[in-house]
């Protein structure tokens, strides 16, 4: 495992990645409040606790990298960019969200900011970051991709295949494994039988570490070195990152009773990785509280643009199912 | 029955019947993602959210959870069939076929034929499916178009909890492999009084879920509500609209549609899914081949459109057809005298 | 075209396409199970046996050899198209779609719209179908049924080699997913006069291969040949048939069709596949439904039976339609005065 | 490696052993010359060369034990004990046949010998024999389960989700990958990138082992190691069996021109597990011969009874599809 450590960032990426952690535990936090009055439809995954994972990993990005993302989508989202404001709407179905209000939570994307899509099939996204890489390999770009995959996604006859493709054609792609503990209600001892998803990896032919994924800058310094490795046209890796969820599977869905007796609060307290990287980045209070104040303010608009913001047309029902047909 | 009826949701009567055929036949093994309900990393189990919720505690052997390995489930479900089980498998949801349609379309369907009827596949595949949730393009489809297409597979969609329990019953006692499609709508809201005792209700039976004789409506699944409610206003208008419930999709009961048609002369179809090559338009087509003599007017199909299911609510209800198109399809068939005098 | 015509076979016209399209654009990226035909274990390549053969030699760095990994190499066709390639890749025979269904069902068909139209995905997807070849149950679907059903796809059948290359061409430069269905029995077997340059047919419109007047024949893939074999003998008894080749089953050319049976009153499709939720059963009630009035008689549909693909070639001979099938399909549609007239 | 040893097997086994070699072997050769006739329909692919491995894995299973096989599966067949005259008629297509001559080389199976069926997709077998092992286990029966599969088709994502599955529920499975060195015309260093299965299936949580697929006492030995694991209740294994196909792909397919110069002729004189089997087993000239007379005379018998057999009735073009319908 990668030790905590501030390493070589400078001040303002510290910042930024306080700013993108933050905004995601705020963006879940009050989707949690708001799912809980009935009004917001759908289902919801919630990323709160693996912030540390989505900021660290997209954070050694560039804006024309590609991820692809799972149903648990929306940190992955907002750190690679994508507007809150768009994708409150598309939560609540709206026009202007970021499909439009036809994907919904399971399907937010943004190609513009090369994110190719949360995914409501497990391992869905895998296959689709082989291809974005496969892009940029064949058309001699410098981007890479990344694939995000649950730990029980990670069983998934579609993970091993891409992981087989990418070494295979030794794409400019990394393998983030999110092992949150669960698979809905069904624990990692269970369905992986306890084992890191970073053996198959390696198996296959690809470098691989596990990493604290509560650890900010443990991910970071894997990303950034995986990313690396796969720019430089040294092929596929994959970084098994171990974070806990805050909040259940799904909203509205499961009681938790499947986790430990004080196992949620035992996370909150000790393994929340936003309190961890204050801790191990040295901002100061005041740098923090700042974050803090534009984060909730610009979550509070998100949340009041999405509700006044208008339903689609019903004609959208009809189009983009084909760009010509 | 003296006792006074007992009412139960379409999801429990699905419990039941999974219970009474475990409880009947040790052989029956049911498994599938959180079919227990999970084991926690400290071991708590027991947390199922669906049909299968609390199994485990009367039947710890012959349920348990598998990892999210449709394919390799789907496959053992069909190797453990053809030598000796009876499992039932859930998909969860019915758009996950996708991952493990190999062993629907190939394996379990073809492995009788394939080897000269020396082997049999008594599986029962499991499957939430129909808009209505709010899931989204990838938790919303029919499919069962799909699975009718393909010689091998029995296909059945219930509209309601009797005969959810009686079909299922019948689907695990069946000796060929059976898809058989829940719609997730239809889990809470369709309540009835539902015999407490195993029974089955036969595959490949329609029934004749409301009398009359100026048009026939075949419907499928939760459809079949939308029809009943279509009837209630044409009536009101005099118009006596006869409604057909299949059950199942395949064996397809053409006998008790053609009666009707032959009868009333005229036939619209009900489908929540996309157009082409639907069972919509397979029931019209044999139909049209069969009955074109009784026909007095076009057949009607009604539809979701060919597109997928959009996530934004407003979109999704627009989808799946409703009372007031099936009205408005049982109109266009009816000649202008009839609709003027009853308009 | 002045020189003297040039005969190709179906295969070498697809192969003349894709080689011209990847020289048209350097994006076009074509990749499969031995496209390029092997990496030998000590670095011998080059022995791609169909479509694809020699081709590497050209385009080095557009085309390759897969692992078989069809989930991983089709899925990674539509990330590869959503971002800037445009990928036709391989799946030998369409069977194996059920080993990577998903990324046809869910993530191909459905990306673009799931994202609100903010994404197109250019792919194709080839693929070997049919009957004849003597190869079993899991290798001679048609399966075209299944994918017309998906809305999000395209699906385009050529029956000559002349629509193969124009076809594939329209295929590859088409900005939506497409599912391309080569007849195995006519790689070989369908040889036709097929201009050098790059020219493409659009992708949606039938043709109609042969005038008549008395019914509209419309006949999918290898059975054109048969329906036209079916033509000739029924022209022999003073009876004329209107053949049409749909080319593309989604979108399908039904304009072309009503405009047929509004000339000839009776319809007669004929399709590879097994009956139900057929490509056959949804023309035909696609008609029923929308030219009604234009029917004389009931419209037949002449498909292979409920039944997988049997192996002994016995078997698999009588398990597709041949002209003798849809010449009896069209009298039955025929009044009996004109029968016995003709025999 | 294992290493090449007679070990404890009696005179009786190490005929019996021989005569199933040298019983695919007569099948094979003389299936590869009567297609050359063009009279045999079908797509065939002769196990020629991979003898030893149907022969050890087998050798250490009971009539009770499954076996669920790969599109190359008439080795498999004739070592779980299927009758070759009823192969061969199947071959032919005719009445009869294994399958009625309803399924062909690509689907003989024979349920009454715990035969489950060759497969058309590739890992086809694999997630069936999980089947018929989680039947022995539910119905707590004594009978292990094996899938072969091709080293190609190890790649497929069926296969990975098996070896999961298999160790999940700790099924009485034995994965056995025969590299053959290819998968068509790709070869093992392309699309494994030369890295052993065996590897993946330790990284899945199963022992696994890599033995020369042309020495059938170390298969055996191997085979009898798994086969008592997974009686014994102690789960699944994989072993990973290397031995070289003698004839193409698929006959009348390919011209093996993707192969090294001399390759095949020097499996033949190097690499021919029935000349090793022959020198290890200490089996005299004499009972070699014997076995050679009686196996030549077998197949002959085949071949002329599967000619001479009439083709099925056209009603079974309908039949079989269900049991009731
Ligand atoms: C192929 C497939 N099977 C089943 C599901 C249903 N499902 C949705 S999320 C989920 C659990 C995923 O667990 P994991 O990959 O660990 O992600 P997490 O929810 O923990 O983020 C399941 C089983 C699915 N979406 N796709
Ligand atoms: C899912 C799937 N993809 C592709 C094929 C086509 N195919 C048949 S055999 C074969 C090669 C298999 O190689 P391997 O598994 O090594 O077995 P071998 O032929 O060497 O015995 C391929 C690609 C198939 N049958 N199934
Ligand atoms: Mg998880
Ligand atoms: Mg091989």
């Amino acid at each position: 495992m990668a030790t905590e450590s501030a390493g070589p960032l400078g001040r303002e990426e510290l910042i930024e990645a306080y700013r993108v952690m933050r905004t995601i535990r705020a963006f879940e936090e009050r989707v949690h409040t708001e799912f809980g009055t009935g009004e917001l439809p759908g289902a919801v995954h919630l990323y709160a606790g693996q912030e540390a994972v989505a900021a660290g990993v997209c954070g050694a990005l560039t804006e024309g990298d590609y991820i692809a993302s799972t149903h648990r989508g929306h940190g992955h989202a907002i750190a690679k960019g994508c507007d809150i404001n768009a994708m409150m709407r598309e939560l609540y179905g709206k026009a202007g969200g970021s499909c439009n209000g036809k994907g919904g939570s399971m399907h937010i994307a943004d190609f513009e900011r090369g994110m190719l899509g949360a995914n409501g099939v497990a391992a869905g996204g895998a296959p689709l970051a082989c291809g974005s890489a496969l892009t940029a390999k064949v058309l001699e770009r410098p981007h890479v991709s990344v694939a995000f995959v649950g730990d029980g996604a990670a069983n998934q006859g579609s993970f091993a295949e891409s992981l087989n493709l990418a070494t295979v054609w030794q794409l400019p792609v990394v393998f983030v494994v999110e092992d949150n503990g669960y698979a809905q209600a069904t624990g990692t001892r269970y369905h992986l039988r306890g084992l890191d998803v970073a053996r198959r990896a390696e198996a296959y032919g690809m470098p691989a570490v596990v990493v604290d994924g509560t650890d900010y800058f443990a991910v970071r310094a894997a990303a950034d070195e995986a990313v690396k490795r796969a720019r430089d046209g040294g092929g596929p890796s994959l970084i098994e990152c171990q974070a806990g969820r805050f909040f259940g599977h799904m909203e509205g869905f499961d009681q938790q009773g499947y986790r430990g007796e004080g196992e949620v609060e035992r996370l909150r307290a000790d393994a929340d990785c936003l309190v961890r990287f204050a801790a191990a980045s040295a901002l100061s209070t005041e740098q923090l509280a700042e974050v803090d104040v534009t984060v909730d303010a610009a979550v509070e608009v998100a949340v009041a643009d999405a509700k006044a913001a208008p339903v689609p047309e019903l004609s959208e029902l009809l189009t983009d199912v084909y760009v010509s047909y | 029955m003296t006792q006074s009826p007992r009412v139960l949701s379409y999801l429990d009567a699905l419990n039941e019947a999974l219970a009474l055929e475990m409880a009947a036949d040790p052989s029956v093994v049911v498994f599938g993602e959180d079919n227990v309900g999970g084991h926690g990393c400290d071991g708590t189990m027991g947390h199922a959210w669906g049909p299968t919720r609390g199994l485990h505690n009367q039947f710890p052997k012959q349920i348990f959870d598998a990892p999210i390995t449709e394919a390799a489930f789907v496959g053992a479900a069909v190797g453990a069939a053809a030598t000796g089980l009876r499992p039932v498998a859930d998909l969860l949801f019915v758009d996950f076929a996708g991952v493990c349609f190999d062993q629907i379309l190939n394996q379990a369907a073809k492995l009788r034929y394939m080897v000269g009827g020396k082997a049999k596949v008594p599986m029962v595949l499991r499957a939430m499916w129909g808009t209505g949730m709010r899931r989204g393009a990838q938790h919303s489809q029919a499919l069962y178009s799909l699975f009718t297409h393909i010689p091998g597979l029995k296909v059945v969609a219930p509209s309601n909890p009797v005969d959810a329990k009686g079909l299922l019953a019948s689907a695990i006692q069946d000796d060929d492999p059976v898809i058989f499609f829940e719609h997730k709508l239809l889990y809470f809201g369709s309540r009835g009084v539902v015999p407490e005792e195993r029974y089955t209700i036969p595959i490949g039976e329609a029934k004749v879920v409301r009398e009359g004789g100026d048009v026939t409506i075949v419907a499928v699944g939760r459809m079949v509500n939308e029809a009943l409610g279509a009837a209630e206003k044409l009536a009101a208008e005099g118009i006596q609209a006869e409604v057909i419930d299949p059950r199942t999709l395949s064996p397809f009961d053409f006998d008790t549609v053609y009666a009707s048609v032959e009868k009333t002369s005229r036939l619209v179809v009900v489908d929540e899914s996309s157009p082409r090559c639907s069972i919509a338009t397979d029931i019209a087509g044999t139909v049209a081949e069969n009955r074109f003599a009784s026909l007095s007017a076009a057949v009607r199909t009604v539809t979701g459109p060919h597109a997928p299911v959009p996530f934004s609510p407003v979109l999704e209800d627009a989808f799946a057809p409703n009372a007031d198109k099936i009205v408005d399809a049982v109109r266009s068939t009816l000649p202008s005298s009839v609709i003027s005098k009853a308009s």
